[in-house]
């Protein structure tokens, strides 16, 4: 199977463990992410602090390229490039004008024909239901999923998991046999793209987060954006100073855990990367299927 | 049988913002949702409840001192206050209108510089690659900060592992990218 | 020649505008005097057509008033008539009838002074327009019965 | 041949100052059809009337018009006067001179000019009356009530005191509706089962009360005066008849482990269960749904443990069809759960709870006998956060409106908090005090002074648990928007008062409307606060919206005024001037083309299905069908009909395109 992929820059740089684990997961389940042709940056937060067509124009290319090379599902792992396509395709989509103005810029036509998935998505759609065949440990730790601001905000353009309490991810590790923790700063804002130029602001954000997940008792946190994973991992040094405490629990990404589970080697999946080193060891052999009930689903919200 | 009234055009800095982004300001009912649940309220000198009351008043002293305020630029963009919002005050599309006008009219503040300086060297790096370049960046918007002591531990451990590349990626149709920017930020600003 | 009077008929509901026409009377504010006042229950009442009937009757302009929105007597026959009078202006656009000739709007029994000024102003309105020749000859041919 | 008189009256000076009153007579009298014609100092008065009747005599009049003032004010006068000479009533008609002609021009010709076409419209108008009699309705004497809570009790017991017959269908085992949940009452702090429990067995007492528990609405048809209601009476597994209350079944039940409904899962309760100890009938239900036999076939304890042989396992539902005049809603509200509020946690932190569940922990007789402990440890909370307008005033959760009562027990149960925790805190986050009413806002003032209630004003963003904690994040507006954080030991939402669960479907039923958010609508929010519009169906209490006992309480005894006054005559005398569908003779039967578009557009449900039938039974022709009990007269459908086979009588097509054609020569 092949689905349309952008890597985005921070996969291609500072994030390469993300985009290694994607790749290393995606081909044990036989799928091929194809890559949109000469891809440009999104303008993550910067462009539509500052300019708002062009936070607009740089995805709206990506868009435009990805459908001219015939892709029809995109799979964005990088929540914050993820929340601009969305946005970039809600706005467009709802604006003529706009839409007509934007293609003018681009030089491009985006016809709005892609489905932008997320990671959790594809992992929802595309591999959660191999998993059963092809996983050979239990993830038995417990675990903090995390999944921050962009990957369930602003709910009227994402329409992905509810935004109070999401539980894709959860159902995912719990999947992979983890226990999944219930906690208070699941979709609490890590600092995002803060990180250089207010260090102390994340350090503080991210440690809030960094306390509550240790607090109640998980070993490892588990994120699905290069922006989480820098501030709650890079940023460490900062956050132990704000809690006045040393804290080494990992942070791993969800394709990471996925990986884990299903035996791929650890420096194939980048886990070497990290800053915090990821000790996790001793999984149990994987044996009994697991159902596991997604209570959103369940729920008319 | 019409029933619009018809407003004469409204020149206050909150009519504006109902112009470009489309955000009625006069919905927020002052509840305070928002600033509790904003991330980082306590580093702003107005919570975002606050930064809208003083726009509602529509006075030119308080829309002076939301365009020079520190809060436009700390807000993360994380949509916290408009996912809890009662009244569906749409914030984030407000600041940023607030920080490209308080950009546009020079009245950023001054504790805004780092942000500015990076965001700029962030563009700068996409329209010159059409990527990002990190390395490139740190060193570019260390060189604006003058800053240049805070973070010099990280890179070396960023390269030990393999996560900063030396040179950048160019993509091919940088020309799209240039024109793209031509035609967006650089008509308004340089 | 004396300037041109046009002549206006007013399709009003009983309850509203009837009420706050007579409160114009009441309260003795003046207006012109080319009107003519046709009572109905309802604006749910006015059958289309009959706004034909009084063009060819002579009329250069139309004014069409009953209860705001959310004030009719019957609750909703004021929503059917705005309902219906989407349909019947695209049917006046068909037949050339001048839209511009029929004026709504809402009239409270509270609103004497309202009325007239609606009045007046519609009569402003209609002068501008001229007498309805076209249509008087148009309805000549009784193709309206 | 229509025989016309035309009455030209000056009004003192109010007319004949701007209106040459003789000439508009004079050319009145040339008008084609008018016999008579003259003009009178003041037509309303003794004389003037006298003159109209004598008029009618002499000159064998078919048609009045009276060109005075608006009909508004002196039709029924003159239609009177016309009808102690003989002539029908609804053969005259107004031409207002005064109100639209002299008050608001000039003295000029063309004042003349528009006093004589308003003559002339209305000759040409009154030449096409029809002649009409007034509608007789015949009225049976006998209410529904529909739902059982303090409202439909007020309503019943008033009716049944004017000497009236009531049924009155209550959904639950009980009557008693939320009241007999509440504590104490604001704003004077009377315990609300005292006062309430003497009024539920009235209630069963009152020989013109017949009441139905365990029953809902089935069918309603007919109109007013005259309805034809169905009524379903869920089996209860209990020969009522037998049951004498004793409640042995009820304590050897084994099964006892289930929900109690009444204590808001607070408490547990038998499957045989009465709801609460003081419940009206005191018979208990046996809950299928939950009874062991019910489920496996065995048990069946309680039908030995009773002594009356009272248990009936195959009880069957029972369909009961009664008249009724007139219907009362009364089936109230309900409150939106803690689930509702996803950034409290979906509810599944056992100690937010929701108000109601705060009465029954105040409550003497609830599942902590009245003192305040948390449901999830039974400690006894040292902090306590209420958070108020939790989802009112929300529009984002779709319910923008104020639900009213809220602000009110909030206050009162931070009274009843602290009489009960004396060491303990209580705080209020809120918008508004919404306190208007006799003595409310004293009683929110005492709550902050005497009771030392903390009220914050602003919202709360987030609640999560901590350590065994509820960690409130909220914001205090009037410090800047500051983030305030409490570690709460519980914490209460003031949830949104909302519409009862089966109240659109009763509506459907009812063919009454409801709004966005399924209260039932009043006729007009001002005027007509307790009728629907539906003729004969009235409602009253929290089933309208948020309202708090006293004035779901005025409300009911405003019912029970209308539905008396509707019953003081044994037949109901309406205005013809409705809708009718035109009937000719077979195969036609009427222009009528059953297309119905008549029927979607009447506000009134006025418009029925009529069936021609041949011979044999076989369908021939659907036809509109007026209603004449429940039209009113707004004359929308007439509008509608594309083959004008309907009319209305008073503003026939007929008349009105007369009116528009007396217009052709000015
Ligand atoms: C937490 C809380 C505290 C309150 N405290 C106070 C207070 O201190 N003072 C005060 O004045 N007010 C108070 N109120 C308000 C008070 O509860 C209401 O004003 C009152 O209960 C309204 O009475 P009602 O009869 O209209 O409705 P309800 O009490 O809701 O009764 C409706 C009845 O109709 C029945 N029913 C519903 N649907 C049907 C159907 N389809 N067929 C048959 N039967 C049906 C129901 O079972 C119920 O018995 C409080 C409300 C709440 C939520
Ligand atoms: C400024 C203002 C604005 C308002 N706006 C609104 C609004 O928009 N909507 C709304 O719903 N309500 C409004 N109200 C409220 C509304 O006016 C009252 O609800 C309403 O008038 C009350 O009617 P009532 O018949 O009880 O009393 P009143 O209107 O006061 O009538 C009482 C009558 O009794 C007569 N009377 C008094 N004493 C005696 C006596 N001893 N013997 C004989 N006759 C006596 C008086 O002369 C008077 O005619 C407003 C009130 C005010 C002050
Ligand atoms: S949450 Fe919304 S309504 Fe409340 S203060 Fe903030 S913007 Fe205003
Ligand atoms: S988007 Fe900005 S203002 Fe809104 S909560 Fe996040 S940081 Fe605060
Ligand atoms: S009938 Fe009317 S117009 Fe004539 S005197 Fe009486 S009040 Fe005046
Ligand atoms: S059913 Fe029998 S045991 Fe139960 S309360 Fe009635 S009489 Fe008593
Ligand atoms: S038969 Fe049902 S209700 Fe009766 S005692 Fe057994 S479980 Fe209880
Ligand atoms: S009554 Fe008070 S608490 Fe309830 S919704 Fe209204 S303002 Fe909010
Ligand atoms: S609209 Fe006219 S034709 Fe159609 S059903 Fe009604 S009465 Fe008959
Ligand atoms: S006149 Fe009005 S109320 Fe009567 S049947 Fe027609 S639409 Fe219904």
């Amino acid at each position: 199977m092949k689905l349309g992929f952008y890597p985005g820059c921070s996969l291609e740089g500072a994030s390469r463990e993300y985009n290694e684990s994607v790749m290393a997961i995606a081909e044990e389940m036989g799928i091929e992410l194809v890559s949109i042709p000469d891809w440009n940056c999104c303008g993550a937060t910067a462009a539509h602090n500052l300019d708002k067509e062009l936070s607009l124009s740089l995805p709206a290319r990506n868009l435009a390229l990805a459908e001219e090379a015939g892709l029809t599902v995109l799979v964005v792992p990088c929540a914050a490039c993820y929340s601009r396509f969305c946005a970039t395709q809600h706005e467009l989509m709802h604006d003529e004008n706009l839409h007509k103005k934007i293609n003018g810029i681009i030089e491009k036509e985006y016809k709005g024909n892609l489905r932008i998935l997320n990671v959790i998505q594809f992992i929802d759609e595309f591999i959660i239901d191999k998993l059963d065949d092809k996983m050979k440990f239990e993830f038995n730790k417990k675990v903090a999923c995390y999944y921050g601001c962009l990957l369930v905000r602003p709910n009227k353009v994402l329409d992905f998991d509810r935004t109070e309490d999401p539980q894709t991810m959860d159902v995912v590790m719990k999947k992979l046999g983890a226990d999944s923790i219930d906690w208070a700063y699941k979709t609490e804002c890590c600092g995002a793209g803060f990180s250089v130029s207010f260090t102390e602001t994340v350090g503080r954000l991210s440690g809030q987060i960094v306390e509550d997940a240790e607090h109640r008792g998980a070993e490892a946190m588990i994120v699905a954006c290069p922006m989480c994973h820098s501030n709650l991992d890079m940023r460490r040094p900062e956050i132990n100073k704000y809690n006045k405490k040393k804290s080494d629990m990992p942070v791993i990404y969800i394709t990471q855990a996925i990986g884990l589970a299903l035996g791929i080697d650890r420096n194939k999946l980048g886990l070497q990367r990290h800053f915090v080193p990821v000790k996790l060891k001793d999984f149990k052999p994987y044996t009994k299927k697991t159902e596991v009930e997604n209570p959103q689903k369940m729920e008319v919200e | 049988m019409s029933d619009s009234h018809n407003h004469l055009v409204d020149n206050s800095l909150s009519g504006k913002i109902k112009q470009n982004t489309g955000v009625s300001l006069s919905r927020c009912y002052q509840c305070g949702k928002c600033s509790a649940g904003c991330p980082v309220s306590s580093d702003m000198d107005f919570p975002p409840s606050l930064l809208i009351r003083k726009l509602q008043t529509g006075l030119p002293e308080h829309e002076e001192e939301v365009l020079r305020s520190k809060s436009i630029w700390y807000c993360l963009t994380c949509e916290m206050c408009i996912s809890r919002c009662p009244m569906e005050v749409d914030i984030p599309p407000m600041m940023d209108y607030l920080r490209s006008e308080s950009l546009r009219l020079k009245k950023a503040n001054p504790a805004a510089k780092n942000i500015i300086r990076f965001h700029k060297a962030f563009l700068d790096s996409i329209e010159q690659t059409g990527r990002l370049y990190e390395m490139g960046l740190i060193v570019d918007y260390k060189a604006r900060a003058l800053n240049l002591t805070q973070d010099v531990a990280l890179a070396p451990s960023m390269f030990a592992k393999g996560k900063l590349k030396i040179m950048p990626e160019l993509i091919k149709n940088r020309k799209n990218i240039k024109q793209i920017f031509q035609k967006t930020i650089n008509k308004k600003q340089k | 020649m004396s300037e041109f009077e046009p002549k206006i008929v007013a399709f009003v509901c009983n309850w509203c505008t009837y009420a706050g026409a007579d409160l114009t009377g009441t309260s003795r504010i003046k207006y012109s005097s080319n009107v003519r006042i046709i009572r109905f229950p309802c604006t749910g009442r006015i059958d289309y057509m009959l706004l034909t009937k009084a063009f060819a009757s002579g009329a250069d302009g139309i004014i069409v008033s009953g209860c705001h929105p959310n004030d009719c007597h019957y609750t909703s026959g004021n929503f059917h008539a705005r309902r219906r009078w989407m349909v019947f202006r695209r049917l006046c656009d068909f037949m050339g009838i001048d839209t511009r000739r029929i004026i709504f709007s809402w009239v409270s029994a509270a609103e004497g002074a309202k009325w007239a000024q609606i009045v007046n102003s519609a009569n402003e309105e209609f002068k501008k327009l001229g007498p309805y020749e076209n249509y008087h000859k148009l309805s000549t041919q009784e193709i309206f019965e | 041949m229509a025989r016309i008189g035309v009455f030209i009256c000056h009004c003192g000076e109010n007319i004949s100052a701007t209106v040459d009153c003789s000439k508009v007579a004079q050319v009145a009298a040339t008008f084609p059809g008018v016999v008579h014609s003259v003009d009178y100092k003041y037509m309303c008065s003794d004389p003037g009337q006298t003159l109209v009747g004598n008029a009618i005599k002499e000159h064998n009049l078919t048609g009045v018009v009276v060109s005075a003032c608006s009909p508004r004010m002196h039709e029924p006068t003159f239609r009177r006067a016309c009808a102690e000479a003989g002539l029908n009533p609804y053969q005259c008609e107004m031409a207002n001179l005064r109100e639209h002609c002299s008050w608001v021009h000039e003295r000029n010709e063309k004042t003349d000019d528009k006093a004589i076409d308003l003559v002339r419209m209305l000759v040409e108008k009154v030449k096409r009356n029809n002649s009409l009699q007034p509608i007789k309705v015949p009225v049976t004497k006998t209410a529904l009530v529909i739902g059982g809570g303090v409202a439909g009790i007020q309503a019943a017991l008033d009716i049944a005191n004017a000497g009236h017959k009531v049924i009155m269908v209550e959904r639950e085992p009980s009557i008693g509706g939320h009241m007999s949940q509440l504590s104490e009452t604001f704003p004077t702090l009377d315990c609300s089962q005292c006062i309430l429990t003497p009024r539920m067995v009235e209630v069963a007492q009152n020989p013109n009360i017949k009441l139905y528990t365990y029953a809902e609405i089935e069918s309603v048809e007919g109109f007013v005066g005259n309805f034809t209601v169905k009524i379903r009476k869920k089996a209860k597994s209990i020969d009522e008849s037998k049951c004498n209350g004793c409640g042995l079944c009820t304590t050897k039940c084994p099964n006892k482990k289930n929900p109690n409904e009444f204590e808001l899962g607070m408490a547990k309760r038998p499957a045989i269960y009465v709801p609460f100890p003081q419940a009206v009938p005191n018979i208990p239900v046996i809950d299928k749904t939950q009874c062991t036999y019910y489920k496996t076939g065995k048990c069946k304890i309680c039908e030995k443990v009773c002594q009356a042989n009272a248990i009936q396992f195959d009880q069957q539902d029972e369909i009961i069809e009664v008249p009724v005049g007139a219907i009362a809603i009364c089936t109230g509200f309900d409150i939106k759960k803690a689930d509702f509020f996803p950034e409290y946690g979906y509810g599944k932190h056992k100690d937010i709870i929701d108000g109601l569940q705060f009465e029954r922990l105040a409550s003497a007789s609830g599942p902590t006998a009245g003192e305040i402990r948390r449901p999830s440890d039974g400690q006894i909370p040292k902090k306590i956060v209420f958070v108020a307008c939790a989802g009112s005033r929300d529009p984002a959760k779709g319910i923008e409106y104020c639900s009213k009562i809220c602000c009110m027990y909030t206050a009162k149960h931070a009274i009843l908090y602290k009489h009960k925790v004396h060491d303990g805190t209580a705080y209020i986050f809120y918008m508004d005090i919404r306190a208007a009413g006799k003595n409310y806002d004293e009683f929110t003032r005492r709550a902050i002074e005497e009771d030392d209630a903390k009220y914050i004003r602003g919202r709360v963003s987030k609640i999560y648990e901590r350590d065994g904690k509820l960690i409130v994040v909220g914001a205090d507006t009037l410090m800047g928007a500051q983030t305030v954080e409490i570690e709460a030991d519980m914490v209460v939402l003031a949830t949104a008062g909302v519409a009862n669960q089966g109240a659109e479907k009763l509506a459907q039923i009812l063919h009454v409307s409801y709004d966005q958010h399924k209260f039932f609508s009043e006729a007009h929010p001002k005027l007509k606060p307790v009728e629907t519009n539906t003729a004969g169906i009235y409602l009253a209490g929290a089933c309208q919206s948020p309202k708090d006992i006293p004035e779901s309480v005025a409300a009911a005894s405003g019912v029970a005024g209308k539905i008396s006054c509707l019953f003081s005559n044994s037949e109901l005398t309406r205005e013809p001037l409705i809708a009718v569908v035109d009937r000719t003779a077979p195969p036609q039967y009427s222009s009528c083309t059953g297309c119905f578009m008549c029927q979607s557009v009447c506000p009134y449900n006025a418009i029925e299905r009529e069936e021609i039938n041949d011979r044999n039974g076989n369908l021939v022709k659907q036809l509109a069908f007026i209603n004449p009990g429940l039209c009113q007269g707004c004359g929308t459908c007439v509008a509608v009909c594309k083959s004008k086979s309907i009319d209305i009588e008073g503003y026939t097509n007929l008349q009105m395109y007369s009116e528009v054609d007396a217009l052709l020569n000015f």
